[in-house]
């Protein structure tokens, strides 16, 4: 028997139309001292096993069977003095975001204090200490001026330090940990992984990680689950599930994880779900303008790029505070190249990409296409010109579709706009478009909600390759997709670039994706570009201290199972 | 500020009076001024008689009597009367009473500014005759003169000189508008245009208190249900006036009874007589219709003054074919009928006159000052509809509804009209008479009625001691003025009053609410 | 899938077959508003024109004939003889065009000055929300008082009572936008960080298209939520001016005209007067604020 | 945070001032002194002698800074209806009003939060359904009718309470206040909950509205994962969370109660501002509007400030 076993687990939400089963009898064993991590793609119910273990299912959904057995006591989960006397004192739990976690109207001492007491018998004064303590043990240095601040004084990595603190207090056996470190950047993700491992093998707690990333999995698991719509399709030992899986469902999840350590031509992809489309990538590439670029010159120019922004108004314009989110930046893009431009967050490789998409204004410096000075926002016929010439292709497919709009609409408003067609050869581009990113021409008439993260980001590739662009920048263009969705956009973009010979900037925080993608990466970091040079290169051979610092801190996926190319 | 609070004041008199009781009453406005010169309208005369005096005064059967004046005769051969003053009267603040007030109570009330000066039309002169005898000359023999001076209230010279109102001033105002010094049986003891205004006992007064009071507190309010609520929850002792539909209930309630009576006012329409176009409306700038003497008829023809009675006025009004009520003096018997309701012939006459399409026009009406006066005009409104001619009515409270008659701003207008000598003689010389600001006639004739026969008349009338000569002369007035439809006379409004059981008063048919006959059980 | 069909399909108007309370206060307020429009129709007489009425039947109670005139009235008359049935009706759409028209003007308004003030920022923003700010500081009725003061100082006595319609309107509607413009301003600015709206600016596009395309429509829902409350609230706020005796003339009476009319006759008996308009005025505000407190949690997106 | 308080207050003062254009333009344009001092017999020599000693044949901005200063000093000119300064006036109908508006923000702010409060914690209970179907009839019902059945019910049919006016009061110095006798409170209670009603159900709503909303919020969640009871949760974390919003919409709220006690002024004969304000409305009293507004205008910007600083003592985010 381990310390909590659920068994057939299942937990429904009754919806109008039907009932959804989000867990379908699970079955999960955590032992003290160990880290079980239970992966899956958005979607598979993961993070409602730890709800549904906490008793904060949110509502309608419920425990339809199964049994929580904790300490060899069946839990009641529908019995709310059970849980009280659980819930925080047996099991804590440790959420995503720590901003949101933490109530950001009381000192981070007064909800250690509170937690304390309300969970061990303890005096104001001993829980003043403890707490303490237990700042000092997850690295928060100086606890004592510490606990008198509130959370917005904390960075994130320390607020998410305070969290773990936060679930430590009540000396729980087993905590929950859902996907603790996805709003961290890569450093901070691994001190906090390493500070769950440290805290693990110290007081033989069990931990269940709930986490999408197979990186996390692979450097911080024991024992994983890996679950597929609601049901576990593979249980076991961290190693042996990664380097041998059985199902094929994570045959395909390892496989379309992007390796850090070597270049692939394409990423592999096993489909296991049938969703697959084609892309026609011969097609588009039959109508797309050749351009004569002259050699050597490159398409697009930065020079001394400035950007700053105001981070405290003062009563008069002379006293603002300014933050300079970009600092002098300089670098070119030639013609079919694709440069990566790679950095935490904060560190202004959006502000970047913006500023030459001309969705912001320059503080300093300038940017040349192609010859023309397209920084001057001003000069209307040059912008008109640029805009043609360039697309951007966003983050989050959610919010890049005007969800109000269809997609026969989203797809022609570029070309309405630069009227590059009759009104009615438009709808038949449109239906053309759709076909080559593999959407079919039906899908005009639907709204973006009936699509899913992958199939909008085709959408919003269509959009973009609808004025035959020569210059892509692409923001973090996989960042909120799943794995295996990822690996397909990915491989779109490949195309793009082999067949059309599109130049891009590729900005992304994950250096594995990265090094699949891009010809010449640049390190970003505080609005500098600290290193820039040929992609394979500075992954064998990083030359800056900050850049070794990154590929050090990548989680390693070396023993993973891999497919061979396809 | 000179403000004493209620329980203060109520403590310094509670030592004086063995029944001491406090009394409060309510009514839809508010006096606009103390001034007793500035405005000539029942709400503020009615008020200010707690407050002032007169030369003479009236009784609880509407009787004049002795007041200021202990006695007065008619001087030889009509020339006058000489008033022979009361000794010893002192005003609120201790100042004697002499015929120098009189003087110049006179000079202040006939100046141009005030708003009583036609009450002195027939004066020529006013002669100090030594301190306590003073004559008041008139240009003709004037048997009712002391009548019609019940209202003309004594200010005290030396306190107007100090405080710098020796003339009214209506518009802007002055210490008067806030302040009073009368001889009456009260005292203003705090004065809050619109909020309250409260009344002490005066301890000097001449006369001998029939009233327990020990302070009264006025106020207005607005909302008739306010009022009737703050009755009926005997918030307030007296109401006046009880909103006619509610006068049944709060009679039968215990706790609280309604005294009713018939005022001495007649409600009527008015015309634009000296108008040459119409004002309002579409048809503003076309002829005057109302000139003709037809469309006239047909208005006093279309109007169902028996159904304004039976709905409106809860048949507690009484329909009127003259400018005063059969109760005063002087009323023309022989002209008793009004025109018949008679749809047709109304449309008739107006075919007749031209407009048998109609026409339409602006009908104005006060809202706060009689009895359910808008929907009396709402109700005209439908009538006249009835015929053809379209009235479209401008309501508004009567702070605003005088100045706009007196701007001529109407092209028919309701007024309600109570004589203050209980004569036919006066509405004659208010209403009927062609307006002559020197000779102070017609000063309340807005549209200018003129009919040369009545202005030859009304000097002899006022001259004639002969009571059937007189009579004769009022019954061709009443007849040039009923024939030519000068006013369209409707109804005699009722008083309607409402008490708690505890208060015995006595309500005098010119509306007005006297807290000397008021005693408090 | 028709645009019907497809609409009869989304949770929204699943969500709203499967509340009562919605579906009710939907038929009632439904029920109301079409009465209103079809009152000519439906109504026994036409109160507004003196010539049908009648004096002799005032006072009538409901369903008892007059007894002068032997006439019924379902709902009674009022002191001057108008039948309260046909009166609410046509008072009703005196209420509920002020109420509409008003909620128009201020939609407009706060709808076209928050997308502006979101989307430019900066100094625009500033100043119109300052605007805001000192419109905040009136509320209806005392810009309504305002208007209407002012109006009486500088308009002939002629054009008032139609002048009055408009003033209401005018006074309701300007002091409602600032919540428009509020809720918009706050929805444009989250609206405005989202990539779509970087996209279309990518194009080219300019702010107008971007603001009339791309963001309006993404901001109405807070905007139709606010719109019905508003519309109650205008309806009520119209009743009160009429009682303050600011509002809808007494010869062409509204909702809140008759209750000032009948609320004269509390005392007396004749309860009907006050009391059909008042429960009609309660419907038509309970109905259309229930829709809105409907509306509200079926448009956000958090409760789902 | 000097700086946030400091842009506050000029920010308040540039409302100040354009709400004293907006009086201002009502003076000029509207009622024209000239025509109200001088009466129909005037001369045009008259007038322009009293356009000079008043000032106004100067320019617009010279006029508007000297009513600006004027008014700072509390000088709004004469009423034209009752012939008096009409900051004297003011100042005799202001307690009446703020009282008022004092007890009816108490009964909201008091009743709105703790109700408030209930119907989110019992969401599915009876009561807190009942509550809320009814506090929803009590925004469909117009204040005027609120106060007449009020009066019917309580004076007049159980004669519990006096049907208008504010009882006996007594003067402390200037101020007139009801708080001091027992017909003064009394005369109280049924205008407070008139006024009160509307903006207690706003308050409500909005407590409950915003309480469901911050207990969606993670740290609630997180609360609960940590153990913490629902006592703990629902006062100490909760509810300190909502105040944030409410405190800014009950502001405003207070705010306009000082307004819309025309309404239940008019209703209870309750002698405030508003009874004073309609009345000016009626006779076209240009000076007493404009004073009026100003005052309002005053209190309203006073309120949020008051507000703001609130903000910041509760939110240390703000304190940075």
């Amino acid at each position: 028997m381990g310390l909590l076993d659920i068994t057939d687990l299942t937990v429904e939400f009754p919806t109008r139309r039907r009932l959804f089963t989000a867990v379908d009898a699970l079955n999960l064993k955590v032992n003290p001292g160990e880290i079980h991590g239970l992966v899956g793609e958005s979607g598979a119910g993961k993070s409602t096993v730890g709800a549904a273990v906490m008793g904060l299912l949110d509502p309608p959904g419920r425990i339809a069977k199964g049994n929580i057995v904790f300490k060899n006591q069946l839990v009641d989960t529908s019995d709310g003095a059970v849980m009280h006397a659980l819930r925080g004192r047996r099991i804590s739990m440790i959420f995503q975001d720590p901003l949101t976690s933490l109530n950001p109207l009381l000192t981070i001492g007064d909800q250690l204090t509170e937690t304390i007491r309300a969970n061990l018998q303890v005096s104001a004064s001993d829980a003043d200490g403890r707490a303490r303590e237990l700042l000092d043990r997850v690295g928060i240095p100086d606890p004592d001026s510490r606990l008198n601040q509130y959370p917005h004084q904390f960075s994130g990595g320390m607020r998410q330090r305070v969290v773990i603190a936060l679930a430590l207090c009540s000396e729980p056996d087993v905590i929950i940990a859902d996907e603790p470190t996805t709003a961290l950047d890569v450093a901070i993700q691994a001190q906090i992984l390493d500070l769950i491992r440290d805290v693990v093998d110290e007081r033989k707690v069990g931990v269940i990680l709930i986490t999408h990333d197979m990186g996390v999995i692979a450097n911080t698991t024991d024992r994983v689950t890996v679950m597929y719509r609601g049901k576990v399709v593979e249980t076991g030992p961290t190693a042996k599930i990664l380097s041998a899986p059985e199902h094929a469902y994570t045959q395909s999840l390892i496989a379309a994880v992007p390796r850090p350590h070597k270049k692939v031509h394409r990423f592999p992809r096993i489909n296991y779900d049938g969703d697959d489309p084609d892309f026609a990538i011969e097609d588009l590439a039959r109508d797309w303008p050749r351009y004569d670029n002259a050699p050597g010159k490159p398409l697009l120019s930065v020079r001394d790029l400035t950007k700053r922004f105001i981070e405290k108004r003062s009563l008069l314009p002379w006293g603002n505070r300014y933050f300079t989110a970009v600092d002098q930046l300089s670098f070119d893009i030639m013609p079919g190249e694709v440069l990566g431009l790679v950095g935490e967050s904060g560190s202004g490789k959006s502000t970047v990409a913006r500023m030459i998409a001309g969705l912001y204004k320059v503080d300093g410096g300038r940017v040349t296409f192609d010859g023309d000075l397209v920084s001057d926002l001003s000069n209307r016929k040059v912008q008109r010109a640029y805009r043609q010439e360039i697309q951007m292709i966003f983050q989050d497919p959610f919010s890049s579709l005007n969800p109000r709009m269809r997609v026969d609409q989203i797809v022609a408003e570029p070309l309405r706009h630069h009227r590059l067609l009759s009104g009615q050869d438009i709808p038949d581009r449109v239906g053309e478009l759709l076909e080559q990113v593999g959407l079919g021409a039906d899908a005009r008439l639907k709204y973006p909600h009936e699509f899913s993260g992958g199939q909008r980001q085709r959408i919003a590739i269509a959009r973009a390759l609808a004025t035959q662009p020569r210059f892509l920048i692409c923001d973090e263009p996989t960042s909120a997709l799943d794995v295996s969705i990822q690996a397909q956009i990915l491989n779109i973009l490949k195309d793009l670039q082999d067949h059309l010979g599109l130049t891009i900037l590729f900005i992304s925080h994950a250096l594995p994706v990265v090094r699949q993608m891009c010809d010449r990466v640049a390190v970003m970091r505080r609005g500098q570009i600290v290193e820039l040079a040929d992609s394979e290169q500075l992954f064998t051979a990083p030359k800056h201290d900050y850049t070794k610092e990154l590929l050090r801190l990548t989680p390693r996926t070396e023993n993973m199972f891999e497919k061979p190319e396809a | 500020m000179l403000r004493l609070t209620a329980c203060t004041a109520a403590l310094l008199i509670l030592s004086g009076a063995a029944f001491a009781e406090k009394f409060s009453w309510a009514g839809t406005t508010d006096p606009q001024t103390m001034d007793p010169h500035a405005v000539n309208s029942a709400p503020v005369l009615g008020f200010l008689n707690n407050v002032y005096e007169g030369l003479v005064r009236r009784g609880k059967d509407m009787a004049v009597e002795p007041a200021l004046a202990a006695s007065w005769e008619a001087i030889d051969g009509g020339a006058g009367w000489r008033f022979t003053l009361r000794e010893g009267v002192k005003f609120h603040d201790g100042s004697d009473f002499t015929a120098e007030d009189v003087l110049f109570s006179y000079e202040r009330g006939s100046s141009e500014e005030a708003d009583v000066r036609s009450w002195f039309a027939p004066v020529s002169e006013v002669k100090v005759v030594d301190d306590y005898t003073i004559d008041f000359l008139t240009s003709a023999p004037n048997p009712l003169f002391p009548d019609s001076i019940a209202n003309f209230m004594i200010m005290d010279s030396g306190w107007a000189e100090a405080n710098n109102t020796t003339r009214p001033d209506k518009e802007a105002g002055n210490y008067a508008t806030l302040n009073a010094n009368g001889t009456g049986a009260f005292m203003l003891a705090n004065r809050q245009p619109g909020l309250t205004t409260t009344l002490t006992p005066f301890g000097g007064w001449w006369d001998t208190a029939e009233h327990n009071i020990t302070e009264a507190t006025f106020t207005p309010i607005e909302n008739p249900a306010t009022s009737v609520a703050a009755l009926l929850s005997g918030d307030v002792d007296m109401i006046n006036p009880v909103p006619i539909q509610d006068a049944d209930r709060v009679d039968q309630r215990d706790g609280t009874k309604v005294i009713r009576g018939i005022e001495a006012r007649v409600i009527m329409l008015g015309f634009g007589h000296d108008h040459d176009t119409l004002k309002y409306t579409s048809d503003a700038g076309d002829p005057n219709p109302f000139l003709d003497v037809r469309v006239r008829e047909a208005v006093a023809k279309a109007v169902n003054v028996d159904a304004i009675l039976q709905t409106i006025m809860r048949g507690s009004a009484e329909s009127v074919s003259q400018l005063v009520s059969p109760a005063m003096r002087g009323y023309s018997t022989a002209k008793a009928d009004r025109p018949a309701y008679d749809v047709e012939g109304a449309k008739a006459l107006l075919a007749e006159a031209g407009y048998a399409d109609g026409f339409s026009f602006g009908l104005k009406c006060p809202n706060d000052r009689y009895l359910n006066d808008e929907a009396v005009c709402q109700a005209v409104t439908s009538m006249l509809a009835q015929i053809g001619i379209t009235a479209e009515l401008d309501a508004m409270p009567v702070q605003n509804y005088w100045p706009e008659l007196r701007e001529d701003n109407f092209d028919m207008y309701l007024l309600g009209w109570s004589p203050g000598t209980f004569d036919h003689e006066h509405p004659i010389r208010f209403l009927v008479s062609t307006p002559n600001e020197e000779k102070k006639l017609g000063s309340w004739n807005f549209g200018g009625f003129s009919n040369a026969r009545v202005d030859e008349l009304l000097p002899a009338i006022q001259s004639e001691i002969d009571e059937t000569k007189r009579q004769a002369m009022i019954d061709e007035v009443t007849e040039i003025y009923q024939s030519e439809h000068a006013y369209v006379t409707m109804y005699v409004q009722p008083l309607v009053w409402g008490t708690r059981d505890n208060i015995e008063l006595t309500q005098r048919p010119d509306n007005f609410f006297l807290l000397r006959w008021v005693t408090v059980n | 899938m028709s645009a019907l069909s497809r609409f009869w399909d989304s949770d929204f108007a699943w969500d709203f077959r499967h509340s009562p309370v919605a579906v009710v206060s939907f038929l009632v307020a439904l029920l109301l508003v079409l009465s209103a429009v079809f009152a000519p129709l439906i109504a026994t007489m036409n109160p507004f024109v003196p010539a049908n009425l009648n004096l002799m039947n005032g006072f009538t109670a409901p369903g008892v004939p007059n007894q002068f005139t032997n006439e019924t009235f379902l709902l009674g008359t009022d002191d001057q003889g108008r039948d309260v049935y046909s009166t609410i009706l046509y008072g009703m759409r005196i209420s509920l065009f002020v109420g509409f028209a008003a909620v128009a003007l201020g939609m407009i308004i706060g709808v076209t000055l928050g997308l502006i003030a979101g989307y430019f920022g900066g100094w625009t923003d500033a100043v119109i929300m300052r605007i805001a700010d000192v419109q905040l500081t009136f509320p209806s009725i005392l810009v309504a008082m305002l208007i209407f003061g002012v109006a009486k100082g500088i308009t002939p006595v002629e054009y008032r009572d139609q002048l009055a319609i408009w003033v209401l309107i005018l006074s309701i509607g300007l002091s409602d936008w600032v919540q428009f413009a509020r809720v918009v301003r706050g929805a444009t600015m989250v609206e405005k960080q989202k990539e779509y709206v970087q996209a279309a600016r990518l194009i080219g596009r300019g702010a107008l298209p971007i603001l009339t395309r791309h963001i309006l429509p993404n901001v109405l829902s807070p905007v139709l939520v606010i719109a019905t409350i508003s519309l109650a609230l205008a309806i009520i706020a119209e009743a009160t001016l009429s009682f303050l005796g600011v509002g809808a003339p007494s010869t062409q009476p509204s909702l809140g005209t008759l209750i000032r009319i009948g609320q004269g006759f509390l005392f007396s008996g004749e309860w009907w007067i006050l009391f059909f308009p008042s429960v009609t005025l309660l419907a038509l505000a309970l109905s259309v604020n229930l829709l809105g407190d409907w509306l509200r949690d079926a448009l956000n997106p958090k409760l789902k | 945070m000097v700086t946030y308080i400091f842009r506050r207050i000029l920010q308040s003062i540039l409302v100040l001032l354009v709400v004293g254009l907006v009086a201002f333009a009502m003076f000029t344009f509207i009622g024209d002194p000239i025509d109200n001092m001088l009466g129909q017999e005037r001369t045009q020599e008259d007038i322009d002698r009293l356009r000079g000693v008043l000032g106004l044949d100067q320019p617009f901005v010279v006029q508007y800074v000297k009513f600006v200063i004027s008014a700072m000093q509390g000088n709004f000119g004469v009423s034209y209806e009752q012939g008096r300064p009409v900051a004297q006036i003011l100042a005799e109908r202001a307690p009446a009003t703020l009282e008022l508006a004092a007890v009816s923000a108490l009964f909201a702010l008091s009743l709105g939060v703790v109700l408030g409060v209930y119907t989110a914690i019992h969401r599915k209970g009876f009561v807190a359904n009942l509550v809320l179907t009814l506090s929803l009839i009590g925004v469909s019902l117009p204040t005027f009718l609120i106060g007449i059945l009020l009066i019917y019910l309580f004076s007049v049919q159980l004669d519990w309470l006096p049907s208008f006016g504010r009882g006996e009061t007594v003067d402390l110095g200037g101020w007139t206040t009801g708080f001091l006798t027992s017909s003064g409170m009394r005369a109280l209670i049924l205008p407070s909950i008139t006024l009160g009603l509307y903006q207690m159900t706003l308050i409500m709503r909005l407590v409950r509205s915003e309480m469901m909303e911050v207990m969606r919020q993670d740290y609630i969640r997180f609360a609960r994962a940590r153990g913490l009871s629902e006592r703990a949760i629902t006062f100490r974390h909760a509810l300190k969370n909502t105040m944030v919003p409410v405190i800014t919409v009950t502001g405003l709220q207070l705010g306009s109660l000082i307004a819309f006690a025309i309404i239940t002024e008019t209703v209870f004969q309750w002698p405030g501002m508003g009874l004073l304000f309609i009345n000016a409305i009626k006779f076209v009293d240009i000076p007493v509007m404009a004073a009026y507004l100003m005052l309002i205008s005053v209190m309203f910007v006073g309120i949020n400030l008051i507000v703001d600083l609130l903000y910041v003592s509760i939110d240390p985010r703000l304190r940075t």
